[in-house]
């Protein structure tokens, strides 16, 4: 009786184990096919924000410091802003264009994740919204020109202070605020311990 | 002989019947309505008042006629509907949502069964459905006397605390207590003038239409509330619509539990969730959403049994 | 000094007394037929004992109770029964009744004298004398007076409560009582409390009767009794006169639910009774006359009258003159928990407070509810009436026990306050008969 | 056979409807139906994970022990909405960005585990592939008709394409969650109304 209570058990583990293993297989054919592919589509993803950034610059690297890792890299400035990577942006003559910044910054459905461009005369050149799980209608707003238009040009020093020099959208002040902070502390950080890029790249 | 008819005992009612009772609530409208019509001027609210009682009660007769319900449009419930719906809205709104907002608050009504059978307040229904679908209109508030868009004190305050309310008022405690008791301030049609208010109060009590504890706890919960969260408690029952909510929105009969104590736990659970939402929550005022979530536990409110007179324990043996 | 009255519930209902309220009682003769229903009191029926065509005198039993829970009927007129079948009945819609054809002799039966006791105190012969002249409560509940004044040995009874409270709208008939008959009152009171020996006595009265109350206060301190006569205002509130609440008001002492009002040592007894009691004692007539108001706004001349129990309602009628409007309702008793009546072809009955005919006829298009709590707040019970509604639309007849709908008095208020015009004492009326059916089976 | 299959294939349709008559998966349809796209592309996604779901148990329903079933049933369907979550992010980055969080969810789809539980693991092949493409049509028949009115009222549109012109203000709540309750309520509430009296009419025959 015992015995067979065995035989069953371990039949049965052997049964899932093997559908587990014909799933993982499957699993893992599929994801080594479509990696390559995913990769680049998040890649396009970010490259094509960038683009709409700067539509002149041809390419894009990544600033690293001396160990050729990301500076800034998953730095938290604030409890809900946090600093991804920078980018250089050059144009064709390999002309330094400015800056991209990419980070994040929570909003009322969560992260947003911004890039903006930093102009090397302290200006914000332009913004856009790479991701955002805002309310549709209200807070998804975020991503209306007539709102992200309103950072073009500012610089680095201005308020960012929404009903003052940001016109929030509408019944969306979390949102609104959310961005306007999110650009306002992350570029504060980068000016301030920039001097070391900007050092390298004038060498 | 003659017959005579013949029905069971009490042979004599009371003068007082359902219509009554809705026309007195919409009597006592009229002083704070008089007040919000001064001070934002005639057309921009009275234009608006009369369309949303016009289309409630059309909505009213449109759903009855739809349903196959015995009409009773006008039986004054539809018209006090339309009426608060119309004072809890800000002066000079577009024209056109009123209406949808009557329509929406009828259908919400209806479509539990009519009047008697709707487990949220229709009125406020109506609003939170404004307030969710047109925020923007929902939110602009005009001057008092002016037709330049302000924002409200409780706005201001959640914006930039208490210091930039004063600002508001000369920055003097008592010029702002004032001209907020004479509703001179932005905010909806019905709930700026206080006066109006507490006049429109002390009528439905002397006519017995409501009984005091509703409003009385409300006030009192959000007053002790606001004091302890270290708010001026004076500034927070004279903003926003506390009570414009308080004394005729609270009270609806139908949502809004039957026994005594229930009407006390209800009224202090509405202002205390007031006073939640004002505080912690991202909006800077809570009473509709307060009153609204209260509706919901009435039921459970009053799923109580009350003792009877003379009643003994049986020992349980 | 502060006015007493009953708590919860309860309201002042306008109640137009002043149509007759300063109408002296006057005497009425009856016309050619009397009816005499053998059920005119809480209990069983009695049984006649005369037959078709036998000669009756005033005073005669003509139908013996049935057991102690019961009540004897007596003849009012001299005449002749005609016969003994159904007729209409004032409270049953129908019943058996002795038809007697009044031949205007008005010739007393000449056994009728006053009783006379041992000179020890019997309460036992004093009780079933009593119970012999078949006097029932006057006040409309007509449960046997006999029961009333013999309390359960294990009860200690010591206060005597008179109530001249009379809340009902229209009726004057116990005002007048206590206005012209006080001598019969307190005579009545005397002989009842030399048997039962009460520690005090209360007059509970309705401060609507102002004169009444000062009256009876005068006549107190001119006659001193040996027990402390109390005579209490009350607040002019609907129903003071309930049992119940009139013991509250004036003691403060709570009847449990499911007690009578020997449990907290209280009698309650209407003046009318006392006087009946005083009248079958001193002269020895049985329970033949009542005084009742004739009123209402159809009535020509309303009246308060005297009247030979059994006589029609048309007869009274007459007596008042006739109609100044068309009536669309008649009530018998006050308008709060009188009965309908289809016709005027009804007697009048040991319990008939009253003959209300009421011109308008009350809507009786029921709507929604509209949860006011009225019914809540006013309910003289401490009883939630709406749910009962509730309940029995539903048929939950079963779970009406919970919120204790046998403790319903039946004033009616929930009814008569409800602005959607529910008849809500109907539907407490039909669940307490499904309960009833259902514990029955 | 064809009035087989046609009873197969529309069963979902109304009588069976997963969403409006079994009440199940409401989860997914209340969040994904803000916008036809999205929903078309729920439906899609839904649709496959479904049918090659069926059909894989269906095959395999000899050798799966009845102990095991569940478990089995999960990997099965969860390889599947993993297979997919990749093909999505690969190929069609713009719809798994919409479709966000769902994706995953369609494992804990109530409606799949039932179908497959009732269904394709008694069933043959073929009426499993049938079975799946009837349920899959009728969810996309009611998250669609929840989705058209929600897009239309909350944002003026339809398929992204503006309806009345720049005047319209579309009322957001039908956009927010409780919108989507509300419209979700009516539409169960006007189906019951037809059905009941569909069914009144079919006794009176």
């Amino acid at each position: 009786m015992k015995q067979n209570q065995t035989k069953q058990i371990v039949t049965l583990g052997i049964t899932l184990s093997l559908y587990c293993i014909i799933a993982a297989l499957a699993l893992s054919v599929t994801y080594s096919v479509t990696l390559p592919q995913i990769q680049l589509q998040q890649k396009k993803a970010t490259e094509e924000s960038m683009k709409s950034i700067y539509p002149d610059a041809i390419s894009f690297t990544l600033c690293t410091d001396n160990e050729q890792n990301p500076i800034f890299h998953n730095q938290v400035i604030d409890n809900c802003i946090t600093l991804d990577c920078i980018y250089e942006g050059r144009d064709q003559t390999n002309l330094l264009l400015g800056y991209l910044v990419k980070g994040s910054s929570l909003g009322y459905g969560g992260p947003i994740v911004f890039i903006y461009g930093l102009d090397l005369d302290d200006t914000i050149h332009s913004v856009s919204i790479i991701e955002h799980s805002e309310t549709p209608g209200l807070g998804a707003n975020v991503i209306k020109d007539h709102f992200l238009n309103q950072f073009k040009g500012k610089l680095t020093s201005d308020a960012f202070l929404v009903k003052q020099d940001i016109t929030p959208i509408t019944a969306s002040t979390i949102t609104s605020k959310a961005l306007s902070e999110g650009i306002k502390k992350s570029v504060t950080y980068v000016r301030e311990n920039i001097t070391e890029l900007t050092n390298e790249n004038e060498n | 002989m003659s017959n005579y008819v013949i029905t069971a005992s009490p042979h004599i009612r009371n003068k007082i019947n359902t219509a009554f009772l809705m026309n007195m609530v919409s009597i006592s409208l009229l002083p704070a309505t008089i007040g919000g019509i001064v001070i934002f001027g005639w057309t921009n609210t009275l234009p608006l008042i009369a369309l949303s009682i016009i289309s409630a009660v059309v909505s009213e007769a449109l759903f009855q006629k739809l349903l196959k319900l015995p009409m009773s449009y006008l039986d004054g419930s539809a018209i006090v509907t339309g009426f608060l719906l119309a004072l809890c809205c800000p002066p000079g709104i577009p024209l056109w949502l009123p209406v949808i907002g009557s329509f929406f608050a009828i259908f919400s009504k209806q479509v539990f069964g009519g009047l008697g059978h709707n487990p949220f307040n229709p009125a406020l229904i109506g609003r939170a459905f404004l307030v969710l679908s047109f925020p923007a209109h929902m939110t602009s508030w005009l001057k008092p006397f002016d037709v330049v868009t302000t924002s409200t004190p409780l706005a201001v305050f959640s914006e930039k605390g208490m210091s930039g309310v004063l600002g508001l008022f000369q920055g003097s405690v008592s010029t702002m207590h004032k001209s907020m008791f004479w509703g001179i301030r932005g905010g909806c049609i019905g709930e700026v003038f206080i006066l109006g208010l507490l006049l429109g109060l002390a009528l439905l009590l002397l006519t017995k239409t409501i009984q005091w504890y509703v409003p009385v706890t409300y006030m009192g919960t959000v007053f002790l509330v606001s004091w302890m969260l270290g708010m001026d408690p004076i500034f927070s029952i004279l903003s926003g619509g506390v009570m414009f909510g308080a004394f005729f929105m609270a009270t609806d009969y139908v949502t809004s539990p039957m026994l005594p104590q229930s009407k006390i736990i209800y009224g202090f659970g509405c202002g205390f969730i007031n006073v939640m939402i004002r505080f912690f929550a991202n909006m800077p005022e809570g009473t509709t959403f307060a009153i609204l979530l209260m509706n919901v536990i009435t039921p459970m409110l009053d799923n109580r049994i009350k003792k009877p007179v003379g009643f003994v324990k049986e020992k349980t043996s | 000094m502060k006015i007493k009255t009953f708590h919860p519930g309860g309201m002042h209902i306008p109640d137009h007394k002043d149509r007759t309220k300063d109408k002296p009682i006057v005497d009425m003769a009856p016309g050619k037929d009397l009816l005499y229903p053998l059920s005119q009191h809480v209990g069983i029926p009695a049984e006649p004992i005369v037959e078709a065509g036998q000669e009756v005198l005033i005073g005669q039993l003509i139908a013996k109770a049935q057991g102690d829970f019961s009540s004897n009927i007596h003849a009012s007129v001299s005449g002749i029964v005609k016969d003994i079948k159904e007729y209409p009945h004032p409270i049953s819609g129908l019943g058996t009744a002795i038809h007697i054809e009044n031949d205007f002799q008005y010739s007393m039966l000449p056994s009728i004298k006053p009783p006379c006791f041992e000179s020890e105190i019997n309460l036992k012969a004093f009780v079933s004398f009593i119970q012999e002249a078949g006097i029932v409560g006057m006040g409309g509940a007509t449960f046997p007076t006999h029961l009333k004044l013999n309390p359960p040995p294990d009860s200690s009874v010591d206060t005597y409560i008179i109530n001249g409270a009379e809340c009902e709208p229209y009726l004057t008939c116990d005002h007048r009582l206590m206005l012209e008959k006080t001598k019969e009152l307190f005579d009545g009171l005397q002989i009842v409390q030399s048997y039962l020996r009460f520690k005090k006595v209360i007059v509970g009265i309705e401060n609507n009767k102002m004169d009444a109350i000062e009256h009876l206060q005068n006549y107190v301190q001119e006659n001193p009794m040996d027990v402390p006569v109390e005579i209490v205002p009350l607040v002019k509130k609907y129903p003071q006169g309930a049992e119940k609440n009139l013991i509250f008001a004036t003691t403060n002492r709570i009847v449990p639910v499911g007690k009578l009002p020997f449990s907290v040592g209280c009698i309650v007894q209407n003046v009318g009774t006392l006087i009946a009691i005083s009248q079958a004692i001193r002269e020895g007539t049985p329970m033949i006359y009542r005084v009742l108001t004739a009123s209402g706004d159809c009535l020509q001349e309303p009246k308060n009258i005297r009247v030979p129990i059994g006589t029609l309602l048309s007869d009274i009628v007459t007596f008042c003159g006739g109609f100044v409007k068309d009536p669309k309702e008649l009530v018998f008793g006050g308008p709060m928990m009188g009965v309908n009546q289809r016709s005027q072809d009804v007697p009048v009955l040991k319990g008939t407070s009253g003959i209300i005919f009421l011109s308008t006829l009350e809507p009786l298009h029921e709507t929604s509810c509209i949860r006011c709590g009225r019914c809540i707040e006013n309910c003289p019970a401490g009883l939630m009436p709406y749910r009962f509604v509730e309940l029995a639309k539903k048929n939950h007849f079963e779970d009406a026990n919970h919120y204790f709908v046998n403790s319903c008095i039946e004033c009616g208020l929930c009814t008569y306050n409800c602005p959607a015009r529910i008849p809500i004492l109907n539907y407490i009326r039909v669940t307490k008969q499904e309960l009833k059916r259902k514990r029955s089976r | 056979m064809k009035t087989k299959i046609k009873q197969l294939l529309t069963k979902g349709l109304l009588k069976e409807n997963p969403v409006f008559v079994l009440m199940l998966g409401l989860c997914s349809v209340l969040a994904v139906s803000v916008s036809v796209i999205n929903a078309l592309g729920m439906t899609l996604a839904f649709t496959f994970v479904t049918v090659l779901s069926e059909v894989t148990i269906s095959v395999l329903r000899k050798w799966i022990p009845k102990s095991l079933r569940i478990p089995i049933f999960i990997v099965i369907i969860a390889s599947f909405v993993t297979i997919l979550q990749f093909l999505l992010q690969a190929y069609f980055p713009s719809l798994n960005k919409a479709l966000g969080i769902f994706i995953p969810l369609i494992v804990v789809n109530c409606i799949i585990i039932g179908r497959i539980e009732s269904f394709a693991s008694k069933k043959p092949v073929f009426d499993s592939i049938l079975d799946g493409l009837g349920i899959s049509l009728g969810y996309g028949i009611a998250i669609l008709s929840i989705a058209i009115v929600r897009e239309i009222l909350g944002n003026g549109t339809i398929l992204g394409y503006s309806l009345f012109g720049t005047s319209f203000e579309p009322a957001l709540m039908f956009i927010l969650p409780p919108g989507a309750f509300l419209v979700i309520g009516i539409e169960i509430g006007i189906i019951n109304h037809v059905s009941k009296k569909a069914s009144r009419k079919e006794a009176s025959k």
